[in-house]
This record gives structure tokens, sequence and C-alpha cells, in this order.
């Protein structure tokens, strides 16, 4: 079982290396590779959950010492999404790219950025996530500029400005930490740890720089722009997975590490902004005149309610009701990854079919890309939080923890935010069912097109009707 | 997977499934869709009738499917459902051999059709639903579903339309949403109960309960247009005639009166809403609205926005029956859910007719038109009638037991007046409508004639739903008492209610 | 050499330090900044070496002075001198709401600062704090090195070190994605040819010392390798556009070589039945050696490309 | 004994480069300030690295602090070369 | 703690808050570069701060190792981001 740890690190290293060395046969390579770590992630998920927890000690070194790996059922389910919307995106890319050069410069980035994600939810150890934190803010950086054009490599440089600000408030905190426990292993601090100036300080200092770079309002000034000028599957990885990677970090920090010292006060100081993030980013999104625009600020309103859960699960006792709402939070997480990825593929093709993705022009959308309009109505169901999406459930869960604990404000948050959603959502598909001639050349790949659409339908369909499943996954994992 | 277990699924894909296939179909194979869709639909009346037989028989049916902890998808099959559930079964075929006829060569019709199968699994799924959760699932997708019949035609008016249909159907769902997960929070997970399931808490919660109650009615109302959340059902007036009738008779504004009559039977308890003092608000607002409606009506003379006037009047004589305590007035209430939605379909199929054929539009339009269509005309004259209350067309029965049930139950005071009201109000707008149609000289050259009077006054597919359906009005009024009518089943659920 | 004098060269050492810094980061002229902060990045080797950290100090001042050094200097050749919104941004011509800005910046950045000293003051003596440097010592013989931080480095924690391989090589990776190389430059005279002439051998050789004495004294790849690049940095600044860096295919072995190796010993233990990355004690320090080459290869290949500012062209470039 | 020495080679050195650096400040040129700091930091230089030398009494460690003498030399030497020439083009130029 | 780390773990303090000040307020880019390495220099020195132990002593090695591959990482990444400002500035130079 712990082979699928090491497997999902060194697959897509080696394949990056494969990759740089032999430009011509990349593209196999990373099909091939993709369904090996695929697999990989399965077994994981399978062993997570027959299992429970699993860790490994690497080099055989016992962990403080040496790193180890560690697995639950919040990370492997996460890896498999990871795994399942990196695939697609990749075979989504594969038809993307046109040019055999723009592939080559491609592939080994791209398998970079997976190894990073997959290095960054495995770490057990503070300064390894440094790290990883490092090696996914440059490979997405390098990946969101690959395009050249002047706004994507101004947003690029300024999104890794952001990064590089925020792993290094992350490295203070290591530091301290190191300097108060004399360890960097994340499960022997979890015993250590007590409540006093140095958790206080370490806690605070990673959990903004973590912010920084999850973009949670109003830190999110350099999302719009780096997802909206980049190419489109880097975009779709972007807002589906490299965000939710700060975001499981700090997750993990505030439930697991520092659980004795978060406090309730501190917990609703990040519902309100993630209340915030809600309410303004969907604004934004209503008045986008483009489309990847659209998605971008539906980012950052989507990571806004993952901010909400913070008051509710610090406000709930530890306990069945508060596996509930974590699991309420992780299927948020998991539809917004698998929708939101899948929209920007799609509006990647609307881009690359028209020219454009000026929302006001996408009359007859419906008519000449149907299947294209059905993946942004269904990525669109999911990010409303419509039936039978797993954000239906979600944010059931979300209200019902509100209401259970008396926190009304995020109740009426949620109901704003979800109609805003609506709002713009259906500001596209409006234009899009308009029936003025559609002037593009509209004939769409299928391998461009299947991924988009089935990424949206694992997120409103698989994930709606076989959710219960999360659930007791993330029970026998713990 | 034994019958009793997947039968009622069974009865959702039986138009979902051919939906997601006539989706994929090419424009041009109109056979094939067609065979499709009747397929489906006859293939889910037999099972009704399964279904139907079954649970005369004491056999219960029951889907259940966990979505998460504390919340499964349930579609159970109980006497209120099955009525439903007959219903627009029943009325989907005549309507899908309608649509056909309909929409004949205009364009995207596997899209429309495909939507409109969708629209009415939604609609059997809500009928079927055997607990709020799994009520508000489909509640929600059969917004999901209307929306594109609305907005079909593309035009902007037609967008404008669907547009203003979203705003208040996705409002009224989080308002339902809302109280529904404050339930839950409340009481846990809870099925659909003849007699309620709420009279058992401690009244401490009764505040609580009264705001809930509140939010419910709040977010059905939208669907059931109650004054003053009737809004968009003009407005939904750009959709097609055959998607007009739907909304109007079977899926939306059925949909929420329907939901009324679960939250206040088998969710409350009609005895404990009573207790809880909201059952009279519920009357007021019905009382309102039905007075509200009929008045706009008076003065539409666009003939499609007077039917959906009327539409937002009759349809809260449901809601008005569920407010009277008493097995009486439920039955008036509950058997009106039938009875409207037979009527208001004929008319509206012929108010499609008279556009489609002549392309009239307009009731000044309408002189003398009962000599060039005479079916459409008299089956259109039978619905209106039945509308107005006039035996022995449906209608009348449930005004009868309506007014009876007031009486019974001590507020004839003031749901008289309403009935006498409203019904000199119907035949206010109805009447002029039927003298100029049979009375009238014809005007010299229709406003826009594109189907020649050949074998029949119209297209065979549009000429004969609604002389079916007027058939079946006048049936249900004639024989009401014969076993299986409406009137028969609304008895027994009444009985349940009650504990009779 | 008492404690009092010691105190006062930490002081003397940590104020030029400090005021180096806010000389750097306060000026508006990049040359100037640029230059500050290299002499801050030497000074920062001194005080590394004061706290007896000679590994750090040498990559400190190989790399974190030097090679950045390098870099920012040849940054300097597209940097504007003063730009348009620099200079006004030192008159005090702010509108209110920034000066009130830049105050709450200030004060938040004090307030970092002040936080941290308090935090620190609550770090007690604890035997605790020793805990993992004993179990460093106590491994250290089965690490097959003598020098503790390259045993961390490339046994303990080689995992981190693998990952950082990775880092370079992403780098380095979306540097090339962003075009060509800078067009290399002139041809330099006889003297500082005949310096170079006799240097690089010296660089090389001293890269070669430093990737073997890393395994019981200071050094090893890291350094190693950034001096091997400082000798490409050199040819390069002779004009020499031929500065022994690879093209093409070479090039990408090179610069994949680090990670690569990594991998292969790593992999290679994993399917023989030890764990990823734990060597076999007796082959630990020839295991180690191997992996340090190939990455000095690797980083030395990785700061040259990026001094160069691109994937270097195939044939040779001039201005 | 030797010690004493040492540290006078030291004192004498750190001199040197004293009187180097207030040269830099103080000349007003960038010749002379050249002239200035190569001469007087290579002797200021040269004079530490043998009172080290004499410190440490290790034959090893002298030859490798002789090396750093010589590359310092060598480097200072070019790199004074190339700002002075560099200087004499600008000044044609002008 | 000793002296000696106090002095210096506080210069690395004081270091981090001016990189930082800088990096959010420096207009030009290329300080913002500097001051995020500055930032960088601090914690290191805070880290071998918290390393060291005394004359005589041997430090603890961990914090070197980490503050090496922090070195590293910090110089790959200034890298990058000094490509990226030059692909802008050729884009659209400065005047």
């Amino acid at each position: 079982m712990t082979d699928a740890l090491i497997a999902l690190v060194a697959l897509p290293l080696t394949a990056a290396l494969l990759a740089l060395l032999l430009p011509r046969i990349a593209t196999a390579l990373v099909i091939f590779s993709g369904l090996a770590i695929t697999a990989s992630a399965i077994a994981l998920l399978y062993g997570v959950n027959t299992a429970g927890a699993l860790h490994y000690e690497l080099g055989g070194w016992t962990a403080g010492l040496g790193i180890a790996l560690r697995a639950d059922g919040l990370s492997a389910i996460l890896l498999l999404m990871i795994a399942l919307v990196m695939f697609a995106a990749s075979v989504y890319a594969s038809a993307y790219f046109g040019k055999a050069s723009e592939r080559a410069q491609f592939w080994p980035l791209w398998l970079l950025l997976w190894t990073a994600l997959n290095a960054l939810l495995l770490s057990g150890d503070l300064f390894n996530l440094y790290v990883t934190l490092e090696l996914l803010g440059l490979s997405a950086v390098a990946l969101a500029a690959l395009s050249g054009k002047h706004a994507a490599v101004q947003a690029a440089l300024r999104y890794l400005l952001v990064g590089l600000l925020g792993s290094m408030l992350f490295l203070v905190g290591v530091a301290l930490l190191y300097a108060g426990y004399a360890t960097l292993d994340l499960a022997t601090l979890t015993q250590v740890v007590k409540p006093g100036p140095i958790a206080w300080s370490a806690l605070t200092l990673m959990t903004f720089g973590l912010l920084l770079k999850t973009a949670l309002f109003p830190l999110h000034f350099w999302l719009p722009p780096a997802h909206g000028s980049a190419p489109a599957p880097v975009s779709a990885v972007l807002s589906a997975l490299v965000v939710k990677a700060a975001f499981y970090l700090v997750l993990r920090l505030w439930l697991d590490v520092f659980a004795d010292i978060v406090t309730p006060t501190a917990a609703n100081l990040l519902g309100v902004l993630g209340a915030g993030a809600v309410l303004w980013g969907s604004w934004q999104a209503l008045r986008a005149e483009r489309l990847k625009l659209l998605a971008a600020y539906s980012t950052v309103a989507q990571l806004g309610y993952l901010f909400l859960f913070f008051p509710l699960l610090l406000a709930l006792p530890p306990g069945p009701a508060r596996d509930v709402a974590t699991g309420g939070l992780v299927m948020l997480a998991l539809t917004h990854g698998f929708a939101k990825a899948g929209l920007f593929l799609a509006i990647g093709i609307v881009q690359q079919r028209s020219g454009h993705d000026n929302i006001q022009e996408l009359g007859g959308m419906v008519q000449r890309l149907p299947l294209t309009t059905f993946a942004i109505a269904l990525a669109g169901v999911a990010l409303i939080g419509l039936p039978p999406s797993g954000t239906f459930l979600g944010k059931w869960q979300l209200i019902s923890a509100a209401i259970a604990t008396g926190q009304w404000l995020w109740v009426a948050v949620t109901a704003i935010g979800s109609l805003l959603a609506a709002a713009y959502i259906f500001r596209i598909l409006g234009h899009a069912f308009g029936n003025q001639p559609y002037p593009h050349q509209a004939v769409a790949v299928a391998r461009e097109e299947w991924p988009a659409l089935l990424l949206t339908l694992t997120a409103t369909l698989v994930l709606g009707l076989a959710g219960a499943h999360v659930w007791t996954l993330l029970e026998n994992g713990s | 997977m034994n019958s009793a277990t997947s039968l009622p699924l069974l009865v959702i894909l039986s138009s979902l499934l051919p939906g997601l296939v006539i989706f994929f179909l090419p424009e041009g194979s109109h056979r094939l869709r067609t065979t499709l869709n009747l397929a489906g639909a006859f293939v889910k009346i037999f099972l009704v009738g399964v279904l139907i037989w079954g649970v005369f028989h004491g056999q219960s049916y029951e889907t259940r499917w966990a979505l998460a902890p504390g919340l499964d998808l349930v579609l159970h099959a109980d006497k209120l459902s099955l009525l439903f559930v007959s219903l627009s079964s029943v009325l989907w075929l005549v309507t899908t051999i309608y649509a056909i006829g309909y929409l004949e060569s205009s364009p995207h019709r596997s899209r429309f059709f495909g939507f409109f199968s969708l629209c009415v699994s939604a609609t059997v799924g809500l009928a079927l639903a055997g607990n709020l959760f799994t009520f508000v699932i489909f509640y929600e997708l059969l917004t999901l579903a209307t929306y594109p019949l609305v907005a079909h035609r593309g035009t902007p008016e037609a967008i404008r339309g669907a547009r203003i249909y979203l705003t208040y159907t996705l409002s009224g769902g989080m308002l339902l949403l809302i109280g529904t997960v404050w339930l839950y929070a409340i009481v846990g997970q809870t099925s659909f109960v003849e007699g309620g399931v709420l009279s058992g808490l401690s009244s401490e919660y009764h505040t609580q309960l009264i705001l809930i109650f509140a939010l419910l009615i709040a977010g059905l109302g939208v669907k059931a247009a109650l004054v003053p959340l009737h809004g968009w059902l003009p407005e939904a007036m750009v959709a097609p005639a055959p998607v007009s009738a739907l909304l109007h008779a079977v899926a939306v504004v059925k949909a929420g009166a329907f939901g009324i009559v679960r939250v206040v039977y088998d969710v409350y308890g009609v005895t404990f809403a009573s207790e809880l003092g909201v059952l009279m608000a519920l009357g007021i607002a019905a009382g309102i609205t039905i007075v509200y409606g009929s008045v706009k009506a008076l003065f539409q003379d666009s003939l499609k926005k007077r039917l959906a006037y009327s539409t937002v009047s009759q349809v809260s004589y449901i809601a008005l029956g569920t407010a009277i305590l008493g097995p009486i007035g439920t039955i008036g209430g509950i058997v009106h859910l039938v009875h409207q939605g037979i009527m208001k379909i004929t008319l509206f199929f012929a108010a499609g007719n008279y556009a489609e054929t002549l392309g009239i539009h307009k009731v000044s339009e309408m002189n003398g038109v009962g000599r060039r269509m005479p079916g459409t005309t008299l089956a259109f004259s039978i619905a209106a009638l039945g509308m107005i209350g006039i035996p022995p067309v449906a209608g009348f029965i449930s005004k009868w037991y309506l007014g009876l049930g007031a009486v019974e139950a001590g507020m004839a005071g003031w749901v008289l007046p309403v009935l006498i009201l409203s019904s000199l109000l119907n035949a206010g707008y109805f009447l002029p409508i039927l003298y100029r149609a049979w009375f009238r000289t014809p005007a010299a050259v229709w406003p826009d004639e594109h189907i020649p009077a050949a074998r029949f006054e119209t297209h065979g597919a549009l000429l004969w739903p609604p002389i079916i359906t007027a058939v079946l009005a006048l049936a249900a009024g004639l024989f009401a008492a014969a076993p299986y009518s409406p009137l028969e089943w609304a008895s027994l659920i009444a009985q349940r209610e009650y504990g009779l | 050499m008492n404690a009092t004098m010691l105190l006062i060269f930490d002081a003397l050492l940590l104020a030029s330090i400090i005021g180096l810094a806010w000389a750097a980061l306060a000026s508006a002229d990049a040359r100037r900044s640029v230059i500050l902060f290299i002499a801050f990045g030497l000074l920062l080797a001194v005080a590394w070496g004061r706290l007896l950290a000679p590994d750090v100090a040498l990559a400190e001042a190989a790399i974190g002075a030097g090679l950045t050094g390098a870099l920012l200097l040849a940054a300097l050749q597209w940097q504007p001198r003063k730009t348009a919104d620099t200079t006004n941004s030192e008159q005090p011509t702010h509108t209110l709401l920034e000066t009130g800005f830049r105050w709450l910046v200030t004060l938040l950045c004090a307030a970092l600062a002040g936080m941290l000293a308090w935090s620190l003051t609550q770090i007690d003596a604890g035997t605790a704090k020793d805990a993992l440097a004993n179990a460093v010592a106590a491994n250290i013989d089965a690490s097959g090195v003598s020098n503790p931080v390259t045993a961390v480095l490339l046994n303990f924690r080689a995992y981190d070190t693998l990952l950082e391989l990775a880092v370079l090589l992403t780098a380095v990776l979306g540097i090339f994605a962003l075009g060509p190389a800078q067009a290399g430059y002139r041809i330099a005279g006889p003297v500082f040819s005949s310096l170079t002439r006799w240097l690089t051998p010296l660089l090389i050789l001293t890269a070669g010392y430093l990737l073997w004495v890393g395994a019981h004294a200071p050094g090893g790849a890291f350094q190693a390798g950034a001096t091997l690049a400082a000798a490409g940095v050199v040819l390069r600044l002779a004009g020499r556009d031929q500065i022994g860096l690879p093209r093409g295919n070479a090039l990408r072995i090179a610069l994949g070589a680090g990670v690569g190796m990594f991998l292969l010993v790593g992999l290679a233990l994993f399917a023989l039945g030890r764990p990823f990355l734990g060597y076999p004690p007796a082959w630990a320090g020839a295991l180690i050696l191997l992996i340090e080459t190939a990455a000095m290869l690797a980083i030395a290949a990785t700061l040259v490309s990026a001094f160069i500012g691109g994937q270097p062209t195939e044939e040779k470039t001039r201005c | 004994m030797t010690d004493i020495l040492a540290s006078l080679l030291i004192m004498a050195g750190l001199f040197f480069f004293m009187a180097g650096s207030i040269g830099l400040l103080r000349f007003p040129d960038l010749y002379s300030r050249l002239h200035a700091l190569t001469k007087a930091d290579n002797l200021g230089l040269g004079l530490l690295i043998i009172g080290l030398a004499l410190h440490l009494r290790d034959p090893l460690i002298a030859l490798k602090l002789l090396l750093i003498w010589l590359a310092v030399l060598a480097a200072g030497a070019t790199s004074a070369h190339l700002i002075a020439r560099h200087a004499r083009r600008r000044e044609k130029h002008v | 703690m000793l002296t000696t780390q106090w002095l210096y773990a506080l210069s690395g303090c004081l270091l981090l808050a001016l990189g930082l000040r800088s990096a959010l307020l420096h207009p030009a880019l290329l300080q913002r570069i500097l001051a995020i390495n500055v930032m960088g220099s601090g914690v290191f020195m805070l880290l071998i701060a918290i390393a060291y132990r005394g004359p005589g002593m041997p430090p603890d090695p961990i914090p070197h190792a980490l503050v090496l591959t922090g070195i590293v990482v910090a110089v790959s990444a200034t890298a990058l981001a000094l490509a990226l400002a030059r692909r802008l500035t050729r884009e659209q130079p400065h005047d």
C-alpha cells in the first residue's frame, strides 16, 4: 500500500525528466504516466479506506530525523481528484497545443506541477512542505507565463512575487516552530505544540502566507489576471487544484496540527474574509466582460465558501456533527475542483473556436457548440450549488451547520452568493441561447470536448449521487 | 432490486432515458424522436397503472438512496403522489402529441423534446418524492429543465422572460432550501407521513416552526404563483404553447401547489398547522390571489395572458382547500389539483390552435372563430364553463366541495364570498370569449391563417388533444362518484389525513 | 579575543548588514541597490561563518552573493536606472491615502518583528532543542559521510534535496520557455582574457575539491556547482559564447542530471527492497558522491543557463 | 613571540585597508581612487595573510592563504584595469 | 538563549520586517525582488541563530541544511523572476 505514496511522487517526476529528454514521445508518455498516477491514487484511496491513515518514512529514517510521507482520507480523496483533473486536462492539452515546440516546453513543466501537487498533499514535514510550495509556485508561474503575451507575463510575475512572499511567511513560521519545539514532523508537532506566543505567531504567519497563495479576499488581487491570461488547461488546474493545495494546508494546520491553539474568534475572522470573498468575487464575476475573468472571479468566490466552514467547524464539538460538516467542506472543494476545471477547458474551446471569449458575443453558441455549452451549463449547476451536484450537498451541510450553531450570517451569505452565481452563470447561458447566427467555425475535437464534459459530469452527477462515499472515506481514512 | 423498490425509479427513468437519447438525435430523425417520445409516455402510463393497482391493494413502493449522512433520496408511492403522477403522465402523453404537431418544422426540436422529457421526469420525481429533501432536489431540477423551454425561441423577449422566470424560481428555491434545512436541523430526516410529523414537538419550537412554514410556503408560493410572487407567470407566456400548457397545468405551477399540499398535510399535519395558526394566513393569501388573479384576467386582451392570470387565481383554489380544516375542504383542494390541470391544459391547447392555425392571439380577434374551428372551440367552451364552475364539468365538483368544506369548518364567513366573487369574475372573463366565438360574425380574413381547413379544421395532432382533455374534464365531473375517479382518490387521501 | 570584543564585532557586523539591507532597499536607483545587495550578501557570509555555519557561508558567498549578484548585474542591462514612478515616489507627494497605507504597512511590519521577538523570548533553553542534533550525531556513522550538514542534506533529508533540484529544474525550464538567450558580450581584451585563461581551470579545480571535501568538511554539491557556474559566468563575461555549456540534448541531460541521478538511485534501492532513498550504510558514501556529482553538474548548468537568460542558441551570437 | 609578530602584521594590514577605504572616500577622481584602493588593499591583504599564516602555523593552510592572495591580486588588478579602460573609453567618446 | 543567538535572531526579524516592507511598498520591480531576498536572508539568519550553540560547541546541523536548501530555492526563484521581468521590458521598453 505504502508503495503508492512513493509512486505518486516518483511517477510524475520521472515522467517530467523523460518528457524533457524525449520531447517526441512526450505526449504518449504523459498519457501513460497519467494513467499510472491515477491508478496509484486509486490504490492509495483503497489502502486508506481499508487500513486507515498511511505513512512512509523516507530513507528508512524515523520521522523527525528523516521525512515521512503521510496520507489519510482527506489527502487521498484530494489526490484522486488531482489525478483525474490533471489527466483530463492533459488529454485536452494534447489537442490544445498545436505546435510540437509548444508541447515540448509544456509537458515537463506540467508534470513538475503534478509532482508538486502530489508531494504537497503527501508531505508530513514542515520544511518539506515549504519546498513543495515553492516547487508548486514556480511551476505554476512558468506555466501561467507560457503564452508569452505581455498580459500573461505581467500577471505571472505578480503571481510569482506574491507566491514568494507567501512561502517566505510560511518559512518564518517553520523556523519559529523549529526553534520552539525542535521538530519539523507534523505528527510529532501535533503532540507537543502548546498554546503560547510561538504557536500563535507561527500559525498567524503560516496562515497569512497560505491565504496569499490561496487568494482569499482581500488577498485575491493577483488571481484573476493570472488565471485569466494563462493557457486554458493551465487556468483549469490553477483554479481547480493549485489554490486548493494551499487551502488544504490551512485546513490541516487549523484542524489537525494547531487544533488546540485556534480560537473561535480567529475562525470567525476567516469566516468574515470568506464571506467577503463570496460576495465580492460573485459580484465581480457578474460584471466580468470575458468568460475567463468570470471563471477566475468565481474561483475567488468559491474559495470563500470553503472558509465559511472554519467558524462552523470550530463551533461544532469534535464528533459526528463536525465530521459531517467537514465532509460537506470536502464535497464543496471536490465539486469546485472538477466543475471549475471543466469550465475553463470549455471556455478554452470557445476561445479557440471563436477567437474571443467576450460574453456579449456568444449568441448561437448553443447551436454550434452544443456539447461545450452543455459542459458550461453543467459546471454552472455545480457552481451555483443546484442539485444533483455535489455542491448542493456541500452547501446543505454548510447551511445546516450554520443553523445548528445559530450563525445566521453565513446562511445569508451563502444564499446571496448562490443567487449571484446563478445570475452570472445564466448570463452566459442567456447569451448562448440567443439565436443570432454564430459567426465562427465551430467544429470541436472530441479530445477537447470530452474532458470538459466528463469533468463537469463528475461534479454534477457522480459526486452528487455517490456523495455518501466521501463521508465514509473520510471516516475510514482518519 | 425487486419491483417494490425499483418501480418508482423506473417511472422516472421512463421519460428521463428517452429524453437523454433525444438530445443526441440529429434534427432530421423526426420519426425516431416521435417513437421514443410516445413509447416513453406509454410506458410511463403503464407503470403508473401498475403502481395505482398496487397501492390500491396495500402494496408499498419505495426507492431509497443515501446521498449523504442523514440525507436520503426517497421515491415513495402513496395515494397523493399517485394522484399527481397519473395526472402528469396522462397529460404528458397528450401534450407530447400536441407538441409534435405544434413544433412540426420548427428548429432545434431535439433540444426541445429532450428538455421536455427532463421537465416531466422532474415533475414525476417531485410527485414521488418521499421526503422534503428529495422534493427540494426535484423542485430545483424542474426549474433547470424548464428554463431552456421558456427560452426556446431564442428571441430577446424569450431570453428576457426566461431570465425573469429563473430569477423568481431560483430565489424561491433558495427560500425553500433554507426552510427545509432548518426543519431538518430541528427534527432530522423525516419522510412525508399523512397527519404530519411535527405535532410531537414541544412548544418552545413553535415560533421556529412558524418561521419555517413561512419560508417553505414562500418558496413554494413562487411556483404556485401566490400573489405577490406571481410576477414571472405572465412573462413566461413567451414560451411555445405546449410549454405554457405544461407549465400551467402540470409542471411548474402545479408543483408549487402540490408542495403546499405536501407541507400542510404530510409535514406539519393540517390539525397541527391550524393550531399554529398558519392555516389562516395561507387561506387569506390564497383568497387574495384568487380574487386578484381573476380581476387581472378580466382586463387582458391577449388570450394567453388572460389564461395566465386565470391560472394564478385557479391554482390558489388548491391552497385554499388545504387552508380549510376538515375533510371536505381537503377533498376540494386536492381534487382541484387534477381538475384544474385537465381544464387549463384544454384551454391552452385551444389557444395554441387559434394562434397556430389562424394567427389569433387576442380575444378581440376571436369573433366567429367557433364556426371556423368548431372542435377546438367546443373543447375551449367546455373547459371555460368548468372553470366558472358550471355543472356537470369537473370544476363544479371542486368548488362545491370547497364551499361545503368552508361551511363545515365555519370559515364560510369569508370563503364563500371569495368563491362566489371569483366565480362571477370567471364568468366575466370567459363568457364574453364564448359569446364572440360562437355568436359574433367572423372577420373577413383571419389575422394570419397558415393552416387551411382540410379534412379537419387544423392538424389532427393539434385538434385531438384538446378534445380528449375536454372529454376528460367532462368525465371527471360526470363520473365523479366512480371508483378510481379523482374525487374518490381525494376522499381516500382525506380519510387517511384525518384518520377517519 | 574575549567575549566583549566578540560582542562588539557582532554588533558592528549586524549593524552594517542591516544598514546595507536598508540602503539597498531604500534606494530608487537599481544599480546602487544591486551593488549594495551584493555587499550585503558577502557580509552575510561572514555572519554565517561567525555562527559556525561554514557550509552556509560558502553557499551564501558563492550563490547568495556571487551568482545572484551576477544575475542582478546582468539584469541591470535592461533595468532602467530610475523608473519614472520611482522618482516621484521618493518625493513626499503622496495622497493622504497612500501615506496612510505606507504607515499601515510599516506598522504591520514593525508589529511582525515585535511579535517574532516576543515569541523568541518564550523559547526555553530546554534539552528538547538538541533532540534532532543528537539524533544526527547518533546516526552520522550510518550516513556514509562525516560532515553532518551533508549527511542531513543528502541522506536524512535527501527527499528535500531531491525536490529542491526539481525546483531548480523548474526555474530553468520556465526561463527557457520565455525565449532564447541574450546576445553575448564583446570579446574581452588581453588582460581579462589572460585572467580567464588561468582563472577558469582554477575554478573548475576548486569545484572538484569542494565536491570531494563536502563528505567530511564544509563544501558539497551546491557550493561546487556554484563555483563551476562561476567559471561559466567568467567565460561568458569574457565574450566566449561557447562557455562549456552543452547544447540541445546534452544540455537537457545536464539540467536533469541531478534529479535523474537522485531518482535512479532512490528507485533502484526501492526496487532492491530497501526504502526509497535508503542507502545501505556500506554504499552510502559512494552513492552520495555519485548523486552530488550529478547534482553539481545540474546546478552549474542551471545557474549558467539562468545567467545567460535562456536556451543557448546553436550558433554563436554577437552584438 | 610569533603571536606578537602575527598580531602586529595583522594590525598593519588592517591599517592599510583603512587607508585604502579612506582614499576611496576622499580622493577626487576615479583613477586616484582605484590607485588608493588596489594598492592599499593588495598590500593590506598580503600583510594580513602573512600574519594569519604565522598565527596558525600550518603550511597547508598557509599555502591556501597564499593562493587566495594571488587570486585576489589578479582579480583586483584585472578589475581595476577594466574599470580604468572603461572610463578612458567614455572620456574619449565625450 | 545565548546573547549571540539573541543578537542574530533579532537582526533576522529586523531584516524580515525591512524586506517585507519594501516588498509591499517599493515601486520598482527590481528592488521588490531584492526585498524578498532580504526577507529570505532574515529567515535564514533566524534559523542559523537557532542552530548556534555557543563557541566551541557543535551547532545543530539541521537548520544549516535547511538554509542551504533555502538559498538554492531563493536563487531559482530570483532567476525566474528576473527572466520574467526581462521579458516584460523586452516586450514594452521603458521610456
